[in-house]
Parts: structure tokens; sequence; C-alpha cells
């Protein structure tokens, strides 16, 4: 089985991701906008390599089995057919493609829309979350795609570095629902919710040991590299463009506050909880909330201790978040969501497992 | 999976489709059309001289923002203003408020040069006419809510494409469905009929000519600001209308009182009112009057009734003031009218009532003029003048330097104003002189020349203001760019108005002055919020030999 | 075969984007200077400023530059800007530091900016300089309502993908149920370490 | 047979688009308003107004030559006030040419109707409707934009 096409909807997904970071970074430190700019060249470029690959996949199921090769599930998931059966698409690469082509089509919506208001940069305009949604379904489409060649070595390596993409990328989704004005921290919320769910899909999905840990690794990794890339990347395409940077900017790259830093520790914690849980035959109707929601409780303080030291500037525990009332509010956010969390990781992993089913591949 | 599930997957696919298609469309369109930009109208509304600024209206209904823009010397007070829709429409419910004041809104004028705004409700698009009443006098308005429009062109790009993606997916189901393959064709071809409509569409829309401006060209009316390609009539080329008459309503008054003078426009073929006067350089109707020592007025008569514009004047000395009128009617064209009377002024008997005179921003008095350009002191500012080429027949560059920092404001959408008339004997009084004078002429300045080799020496040209002004250079931007910005509308875009003060020092003209002898000229620029007029006298010599 | 022909514009579609786009993005003057087309005054303390829009007047959501230019220039001086609005809660103001226009750098300045909700807005701005410290408000400045469609019907298209997303879990769900498979295929059993 | 079918399908299709194409391409002629239910055939009807009344312009004939006017008031206040009935004045003009026609004044009818029997438009192109309503005290003047086509 070859990995080539699933590592470049990988590819493109971290392109899209570096892209945004890149983007938000420059409207934060430069400015001006026009649509063709390279951060959006970068962003559109990776959508545009995501769905291509995910298109070349569907086709070439397609045509397998028109030549009488039955569909093979480890390649992207069980096929599906689409357009009243003429075409036999592989899960994955559906959803990845679907993803991608909204993609571009809100990307439509959202030259309309800058055409109208102008080029403000508001994240959580209409057509920029959808923009990031489409994305996310891209980044979904390569995890499904990965867990379904969990028997492979590349499949297993594909799902850990595809799932930390994943988590990078929610805080700009669950920033759109800040306005709503709801009593908790919108962004918060979702960052502790994401990664806690998504990491112990991980691991449940893979059932193998250390891999809760290895996705808090790449995650780790992702974070450190943008935060290099994107202010560098701002201020490099701002000398090109010969263009000076804003007065009084604050020099943290405006989205990684938000993405939890200390995802290791969480990652050990629910490594550990696994672990004994496992050994000791828990069951595994409530081990996953048990789990879930240590981790969310783990993510939710790391938070805190992380908002207040990037934002304050002065002590790990800085401004109002050392008031008891926050603690208490984080703690009980954390068990909450967490717990939701690690119901949802659980079933979701079956999820995964139950679309390559082929005998678990366990023997391969 | 079995064929009736399949069928109706991909109705619900065809049906999300077709909705977001539908969702999809109209924005688009509404998009594409162009939006009609700002009017902004002088009005001399009794002793104040105000700029109305009455802003794009985007959507209807939808508010109607109004600035009134007071210069150094309006008196402080209150401006009722209301609106009113005027357009006649086949449709008795579309047309029943029309003549009915719609909505009012008060303005308090400060006292300060500056803005007041005021925000007004219109109902829907068609021709309007916004009055504004000082408590004695009401000045209407006449101005058109535009409405956003997809040309039939475009409609056709719209429908062809959206058809086309829809009969693709017919086309793939069919193609699938059928037990025939040639069913396929049906769809298929009209298809190609589609994607046919939306190419020709495409690109006619550029070729095809707008239907005439409702409004511009021809008589606004409800149905044809709603749909001016429907009402857009026959084509012709030409929408011109005759030449105008100007009656004034007396020719004589009394110097140093204030008397209301009436001026009064006829169509010069029908002799009926001539109501169809169009903004024109800012203004319904611009005002000179020169007077006997060479004062000149620039005002702007308010219409006070169809084809009736009125304004006060206080003519401070005896003697003839000679007058004339710009304006441009409906279909094109601007006119110059030149009163054949002009204004008697007899001598005020005994006292010179000075106290209750209006406030004028445009007024000068001459005296007694050196020949030839240089320097002059207007209202605490200097104003160097250079000219060079003064010859009959040939474009002279008259450059003047307002000042000396970039804080020029643009007065009637233009930098500068330039007066001439003449020839006239340099010794005669001007007023008489002006109305027997040839030439009487009115040119527009947009700044200074680009290359600036006709700029007056003398003076540090680097006593720019702080950066306001489009000359502060900006990274990457050419610094020479004469300052043109923000003059000129861009798709309806909002011109800069009188509160930019950015502009100038230097502006210049170009005339040629088609006969030699002296003339009069007066160069008018606003710095602030004060209209300046220079006055200058000139000499033209004839025609260089052309062997010596 | 086949497959190459079905292919070939799809590879030639990417090709044009990645080779077509570059081009596009060369800073060829992409960047509109700051024309203003409105001013406003406001005396704050000692300071005169002068505040530039570029477009007048103001709608909801519709973003502009503004520049704040104090007499005399920037040098020697700095200072705050705070934004009060009606979509902004009792007491919450926008503060910020008085930063340099991007595109106009003489002159402090928004870039960009649009103010969320329509209304009356006012501008306060704290300056410091050499003589000392001055506070001045700009009020009443009209922000009228947001164009385009209304804001319900964007923000409905646009949730298309996540209601999809839901829908497409949803499905899933119900078709695997897949709470009552989590003991059936054993996910809380550690499989045998791949390389012990 | 069915290739006959076929073929004819894909040609009426065709021809039905490009027919609805070239109706969107090419606007309406005017004057093709609906007219009032009580206006004689091909009358078009306008309503104008001014603050005092609704005024309801009904032409015949809006073709080149002799037209029949009717003129309605309907008062803004309900019914009309006490006073004598208001002297309603017609006349045309067309602006670009330079023509005007003689003013005629309106006979008037029950019910606010005012009539005119006959009207010159003697050229075709944008004609202006001068309405003068004299009443009251007051003299109010509307203009009715009409095209009149050949």
């Amino acid at each position: 089985m070859n990995p080539a096409p699933a590592y470049t909807v990988l590819a493109g997904t971290l392109m899209s991701l570096a892209g945004i970071h890149w983007d938000v970074q420059w409207h934060v430190d430069v400015g001006p906008d026009t649509f063709f700019t390279l951060p959006h060249l970068m962003l559109y470029s990776g959508s545009a390599i995501a769905g291509i690959a995910s298109l070349v996949m569907v086709l070439r199921v397609t045509s397998a089995q028109r030549a009488g090769h039955p569909a093979d599930p480890a390649v992207g998931g069980s096929p599906v057919r689409v357009l009243g059966g003429r075409f036999t698409a592989p899960l994955g690469y559906l959803v990845a493609g679907t993803g991608a082509a909204l993609f571009l089509l809100y990307g439509l919506l959202d030259l309309w829309w800058h055409s109208l208001y102008g080029f403000d940069a508001v994240l959580d305009s209409p057509p920029h979350v959808a923009l990031f949604i489409s994305i996310s379904l891209t980044m979904v489409g390569s995890v499904i795609v990965f867990a379904a060649a969990r028997a492979q070595p590349w499949g297993r390596i594909g799902l850990v570095a595809g799932i930390p993409v994943l988590i990078m990328f929610t805080p700009l989704t669950t920033n759109a629902f800040s306005r709503l004005g709801l009593p908790i921290d919108a962004r918060l919320a979702g960052s502790v919710f994401f990664a806690v769910c998504l990491v112990l899909m991980g691991a449940i999905t893979l059932r193998r040991r250390r891999v809760a840990l290895s996705i808090a690794v790449v995650l780790g990794l992702m974070q450190l590299f943008l935060w290099w890339f994107s202010p560098w990347a701002a201020r490099v395409y701002a000398d090109y463009v010969g263009l000076p940077l804003r007065d009084n900017l604050v020099g943290v790259p405006p989205l990684l506050p938000s993405i939890p830093m200390f995802m290791l520790v969480a990652a050990l914690v629910i490594e550990g909880l696994l672990g004994l849980g496992r050994r000791r035959g828990w069951s595994a109707r409530w081990l996953p909330q048990l789990v879930g929601a240590a981790g969310g409780v783990v993510v939710s303080l790391s938070m805190l201790v992380q908002m207040s030291s990037l934002s304050g500037g002065a002590g790990p525990v800085g401004r109002s978040a050392a008031s008891v009332t926050a603690v208490v509010s984080d703690v009980l956010l954390g068990l909450t969501l967490g717990a939701l969390a690690g119901f949802l990781a659980a079933r979701f992993a079956v999820l995964l497992h139950l679309n390559a089913p082929a005998a678990d591949q366990e023997g391969r | 999976m079995n064929a009736p599930s399949a069928a109706r997957r991909l109705g619900a696919v065809l049906a999300i489709l077709l909705s977001t298609l539908g969702l999809l469309m109209p924005p688009v369109a509404e998009a594409d059309s162009a939006a009609v930009g700002d009017l902004h109208v002088a009005q001399t509304l009794g002793g104040r001289e105000l700029t109305v600024i009455l802003r794009r209206v985007t959507g209807v209904p939808g508010p109607l923002h109004v600035d009134v823009i007071t210069h150094k010397g309006t008196a402080a007070g209150r401006l009722d203003l209301a609106v009113v829709p005027t357009g006649v429409s086949t449709s008795a419910s579309a047309a029943s408020v029309s003549g009915t004041t719609v909505d009012t809104a008060a303005v308090a004028l400060s006292g300060r040069p500056g803005t007041c705004s005021a925000v007004l409700d219109v109902t829907r698009a068609g021709p309007w006419e916004l009055s504004l009443s000082d408590g004695n006098r009401t000045a209407t308005i006449p101005f058109i809510v535009p409405k956003q429009l997809t040309s039939p062109p475009e409609t056709a790009v719209y429908l062809g494409f959206s058809g086309a993606g829809v009969l693709l997916l017919v086309t793939l189901l069919v193609a699938v469905r059928a037990r025939r393959g040639w069913w396929t064709l049906v769809p298929g071809g009209a298809l190609v009929a589609c994607l046919a409509v939306a190419v020709t569409g495409a690109l006619l829309s550029s070729r095809l000519p707008p239907p005439p401006s409702q409004g511009g060209q021809v008589d606004a009316t409800i149905d044809g600001v709603d749909d001016p390609y429907a009402y857009s009539g026959q084509r012709i080329g030409d929408y011109s209308r005759p030449p105008g008459t100007l009656l004034l309503s007396s020719s004589t008054t009394r110097a140093g009182e204030v008397a209301d003078v009436r001026l009064a426009l006829s169509d010069a073929s029908t002799g009926l009112p001539l109501d169809d006067v169009v903004v024109h350089d800012g203004a319904l109707l611009h005002l000179l009057v020169v007077g006997p020592s060479g004062q000149l007025w620039h005002l702007h008569p308010i219409r006070t009734g169809a084809g009736v514009f009125e304004v006060p004047l206080s003519l401070p000395e005896g003697g003839h003031y000679a007058v004339s009128a710009e304006f441009a009617r409906r279909g094109g064209g601007v006119q110059q009218l030149r009163s054949a009377t002009g204004i008697d002024a007899v001598p005020a008997t005994g006292r010179t009532t000075t106290g209750s005179r209006p406030e004028v921003a445009a007024r000068t008095t001459a005296g007694d003029l050196q020949v030839g350009a240089g320097a002059r002191t207007v209202a605490d500012v200097q104003v160097r003048l250079s000219a060079s080429s003064l010859v009959a027949g040939q474009a002279a560059v008259l450059s003047a330097r307002v000042g000396d920092t970039a804080t020029l404001q643009p007065w009637l959408g233009m930098l500068g104003h330039l007066i001439v008339v003449g020839p006239l004997a340099p010794e005669a009084a001007v007023g008489t002189a002006t109305q027997n004078a040839q030439v009487w002429a009115h040119s527009h300045s947009m700044g200074a020349m680009p290359d600036r080799t006709h700029d007056t020496s003398g003076t540090d040209g680097t006593a720019h203001a702080p950066g306001m002004g489009p000359h502060s250079p900006s990274p990457g931007l050419d610094p020479d760019m004469p300052g043109m910005g923000g003059l000129t509308s861009v798709n309806g875009d909002s011109t800069a108005d009188e509160t930019v003060a950015a502009y100038g020092p230097d502006i210049c003209f170009v005339h040629t002055f088609p006969a030699p002898g002296y003339y009069r000229i007066w160069i008018q620029a606003e710095r602030g919020y004060t209209v300046l007029t220079v006055p200058y006298l000139l000499h033209v010599t004839g025609t260089v030999e052309k062997r010596p | 075969m086949r497959l190459t022909t079905l292919l070939a514009p799809y590879v030639m579609g990417a090709v044009m984007l990645l080779t077509a786009a570059p081009a596009q993005a060369e800073p060829e003057q992409a960047y509109a200077p700051v024309e203003v087309v409105h001013t406003e005054q406001v005396q704050a303390g000692p300071y005169h400023l002068t505040v530039g829009f570029s477009t007048w007047p103001l709608r909801a959501m519709q973003s502009l530059d503004f520049t704040f230019v104090p007499d005399g220039g920037l040098s020697g001086k700095s200072g705050t800007l705070a934004m009060t609005g009606p979509g902004l809660k009792q007491g919450m103001r926008r503060e910020s530091p008085l930063s340099r226009h991007p595109r106009k750098r003489d002159v402090w300045g928004l870039d960009i900016q649009s103010l969320p909700t329509a209304g009356q807005w006012s501008f306060t701005f704290t300056v410091n300089g050499p003589r000392g410290q001055g506070t001045g408000t700009l009020g009443n400045v009209t922000v009228l309502e947001q164009p385009g469609p209304p804001l319900a019907l964007s923000w409905t298209l646009c949730s298309l993908p996540v209601l999809g997303l839901i829908a497409f879990l949803a499905v899933a769900w119900r078709r695997h149920r897949p709470s009552r498979r989590l003991a059936l295929i054993g996910v809380l059993k550690i499989r045998t370490p791949y390389r012990p | 047979m069915s290739r006959r079918f076929l073929v004819a399908a894909v040609v009426l299709a065709a021809t039905l688009l490009t027919a609805l194409s070239v109706h969107a391409l090419w606007a309406p002629w005017p004057g093709a308003a609906r007219p009032a239910s009580d206006a004689p055939r091909g009358a078009i009807t306008l309503t104008g107004g001014t603050a005092r009344d609704m005024v309801i312009l009904t032409v015949s004939a809006p073709v080149t030559g002799s037209t029949a006017l009717d003129v309605r008031l309907v008062p803004r206040g309900g019914t009309a006030t006490g006073g004598p009935a208001p002297v309603v004045m017609v006349s045309a003009a067309l602006p670009t040419a330079g023509h005007a026609v003689p003013d005629c004044t309106a006979v008037r009818a029950p019910d606010g109707h005012y009539h005119v029997a006959a009207l010159p438009l003697m050229m075709p192109g944008r004609w202006q409707v001068l309405v003068t309503v004299d009443g009251d005290g007051h003299r109010d003047r509307l203009v009715f934009p009409l095209n009149v086509p050949r």
C-alpha cells in the first residue's frame, strides 16, 4: 500500500495550518491585506493539494473497482458510493476532498465578503468560520485515512502527526463562539475539549502504549515551530513587500496562546490512568470518561497558568487567575468537558475501527 | 444501493446545491452594480454659505446621511431638514406618498466651522427632494435615490451559469440512470445552450451601452429608477436640451441694503420654467457677480420653485454690477448665461448701512490693482501668483501658491477656481466693463503641475502640514504624485470633502486668452474654512510675430 | 491510460494555480494609499488632533483607515485611544496605544479597521507630550447600519459545513451505535506491543 | 423515431433558452405598463402627488397624435375641503426638441376627475405632461414624464 496520497493530504493540511498562522500573524504585525498575499496562497494551495490528492484517490478506487478489484478498506476507509454508485470513494478521502471543495467554494464567498466590507482582519466573520470548518473537515479526513491504515507503521505515524494538526486548528473555530457572550471562555473550553478528546481518541484507536505521549510531543514540536515560524515569516514577507511592522506589537504569536502548551503533562496523566485501568480491567463504559475528566482538569489548570504567564507576563499566576473562583470554575470546566471528551473519544475510536474493520488488521 | 435511494440522494444533493446557488447569487449580483457617489451641493441660504453633502444611499429603505459643512463666520442656528419623494409611477401604491414629507431632522449649527450631520430615512428608490429651512427661507435640492441593479446581460450570465450547474448534475443523473444513452443528450444540449447564454451575456455585458441615467440624462420616474433598462425607451445619442434664459427679478437695487435677488430660468425654446437643473461642480447654480470696483461674488442661490433661484445680496456701493449664472440642464452640457441687464445699484441715501449685511463666503474688494502677477495678502493669507506666456492664443500657465502649507480644502470639488473677464480697459469701472467684456471664463485647478516647473520661486517648499495630505510620503508610494488623491471618485466612493485640509499649497491653471488686452482675474481657493478670492489684473499681449 | 486523461485537467489546474498565484502575489503596489475623505477635530487638552476617515459616513462592519494627526507631528508624543460604542458592554472600552499607521508612518492611525455595530461611537484620545497630558473625546460619530445581507443569513449559509460535519457524525453514530460496541471490539485492551 | 424525437427535444430546448436569453438581454419596450382597470385599452396611468393631493393622470393613447387625458385629484386629507374646486391646467412639452403644446384647462367632472379632450403629442420622444393645480391659494405644478413611442 502506497502511503504517498495520505501523506500528501497531511502535507496539505500542514501547509494550511502554517499558512493560517502566518496569515494571522501578518494581519497583527503588518496589516494591509489583499486577497493575493503569500499567506493566503499557502493557505489555499494547502487545501488545493489535499483536495487534489483526495480526488485522485477517489478516482483510483473507482477505476479499480470498475476493473473488478474490490476496494481495500485500509486505503482511506470503507468505500462509500456517491452519485448513484458511479463513483466509489474511500470515506477518509471523501471527507478530505469535500472539505477542500467547500474551502474553495467558501473562499469565493470570502472574496465577495471582503469586497463588500473591506479587508478588516476579523477572524470570526461568517465566511472565515466556514473556511476554518472546511479545513478542519480536510484534517478530519486525513485522520480517518491514517486510522484506516493503522496496521501499517506509516498509518500510525500519520495518525500521531495528523491529530495534533487538528488540535492546533481548533482555537480558530471555537473563537467564533466567543462572540455569543457565553458564560465560559469558548476558546478555553474548546481547547480543553478537543485536546483531550483527540489525544484520547488517538490512544484508544492505536491501542498502543505511549501514543498519547507521542501525540503530545508532536503537538509541542509544532507549537515550537510555529512560535518561531509565524513571526519570522511575517517579518520576512513584510521586508520583501517593503512594508513596516506596526507599533506596539505584543510579540506573542496571536493564535498560539490558545493551544495547550503543557499537553505533555496531561498526556502523562492520560497515559498513566489508561494503563492503570487496562491493567486493573476497569469497565470500558466509564474508564474513558474518568481518563478524560482527569486529563481535562490538567489541561484546564495548565491553560490557567499558560494564559496568565503569557498575558500577565509576571509569574505563573497573574491577574485575576489567582482568584479561587477562577480555579474552581476551571476545575469544573475541565471535569465536565474532559468527561464528555472521554466519552466521545472512545466512541469515535470505535467508529474509526468500524470504518476499516478487516479483522481489525491485527494479524498484518 | 438500490436505484430509488440513489436517486433520492442525488435529489437531495441537487436541492442543496440549488439553494446554495440561490443564496449566493443575489448578493453577488448586488456587489457588481456600481453605486452612485455622494452629492455635494453648495447653498447660499440666507446669510450662510453652506455645503450640503448627501451621502450615497446604499439600500432602500435606508438611511440618508446628510452632512452640512459650515464656513468661517457662519452664524450658529438651527436648520430643519426634510425629505420628500417626488416621483411618478404607473403603480399607485409606489407613488402614494409622492409630494409628502416622509422624514424630518434638525441640524444645530454650532457657529464653529465644520460638519453637522443628520440622518434621514428614505423609503424607496426614485426621485426625491431634500429641503433645508433656516426659518425664513427654504431651499430644495432634487436628488435621486438609486437602486442596486443588475443589467440584463449580467442576469443572463448568472442564470446561464446556474442553469449550467444544475443541468450538469441532471446530465450526470440521466447518464447514470437512463437506459438509453442518448437521453443524456437532452440535458446535455440544454447545458450547452445555458453555457452559450452565459458566455454571450458575459461578452455582451461590457459592450452594451448603459441605459440613460435617470435624473442625469432623462427625467426620472420611480419606475425608471427601479428598472432603467425597462424604461430606457428609444436609444438616442443626444439627450441635450435647449439653452436657458436668465431673468433677474429687478435690475435696480439700493446700495447698502440686503435685497433678495430672484433669478428665473426659462427654456429658450418653449419659454416654460427651466426646472431640470442638475448638480454640476458642486452646486445647482453658480452665480457670479462683479461689482464696480472689482468685487467678485461667487454664490450658490437656493432653489425655491420651478426654475426659480434666490439669493440675498447686499451691494456695498452704487454702480453697475455684472451678473452671470452657470448651470447644467438634465441631458448634459453646462451653460453660462450672462444677464443682459445686470444690476444697477443706486447710491444709498445718507447713511451706509452695513450692519445687517449677510456674511458671504466668496466676496472681495479689489481696489486698485497693479498689473501683473505677484504676491497679495487676503484674509491674512499670502498668495503668490506667477504667470507665464501671457500671449493671446497661447496656453498661459497661472501658478498660485496659497499660503505655505498643504492645508487647502477642496471647494466645489476643486482645489482652485479661476474667473477671467476681459479684455477691458484697466481703469474702467469693473462692473460696467465686465458687462461689456467679450470673455467671461471660469476654469478649475486640481493641484500643481506634476513637473513643478512653474512653481513660485523664493518660498520654502518644505513646509508641508504634518502628513494629512496626499503629499506626505508613504512607504512604497510615489511622493511626486500631484495632489489628486481623494478628489476623483472611483466606483462611487466618497471624494474628499471640505473637512480635508490637506491639499496645495500650489494650484495651477492653464487658460488660453483668446484676444490681447487687459483681463481681470480672480483666483479662489478655500483655506481655514474661508474661501479666499484673490484679484489680479493681467496684460495679455498680442500674438508674437512669426518673423522678426 | 484512462486515469491519466482524467487526471490531466486537474494536474494542469494545479500547475496553473501554483504558477499564476505567485505572479499575483508580486508586491506591485497592491496596497492602496490612505486617502482621507473626511476629517473631524478633537481638542485633547493642549493638543489638537485631526481625525481622518478614508470613507464617510461610517457603516458597521465596513473597514476603513483612520488617521489621528496631532498638530506639530508625532515626535515626543504618545497616547492611547479608547473607543466606546453600542456593541460594547458597559464600562468596557477598547483601549489601545496610539500606533503609527502602517501605510502612513508620519501619523497615528488604524488601518483597515471596522466598527462592529451601528449607532453612536466615541473616540477618546489621551495624549502625552511635552505639554503634559491631555484628554479629548470625539463623540457622536454616527455609524450607519451594516451593508449587505442580514447577518443571520450569512451565518446560516456559512454554518452549512459545520452542520454537515455534525450530520456526518450523527449518521455514522446511528449506523454503527459505537456505545454498544465498546467492549465488543475491545477498545481498551492493549494490543501486544508492536515491537517489544 | 426516437432519434428524431431526441433531436427535436434538444433543438426545442436550445430555441427556448435562446429566446429567453434574447428576451432578457433586450429590455422590453417601454410603455408596456399595466393599464388601470377603468382606463381604456392601451392607456397609461401615472400617479404622482403634491403635499395636498394625489394626482392620477391617465393618458388614453400614449402614442404620436392627439390623445385624451384624464386627471384625477385625490385629496390627501380624505375628502376635499369645502372651498371651490381647484382649476386644473394641462400642458405638455418635449424638452429635447423644444416643443410645447397649448395649455388646456381641464373640464371638471364628478369625483375629482378632470378631462382634456385632445392634447396633441406630435412627435415621438420623452415628453413631459405638465399638470398645474390651482386652488385654495396654492399653485402646484407637477411634471409627468411620458415616453411616446412612434
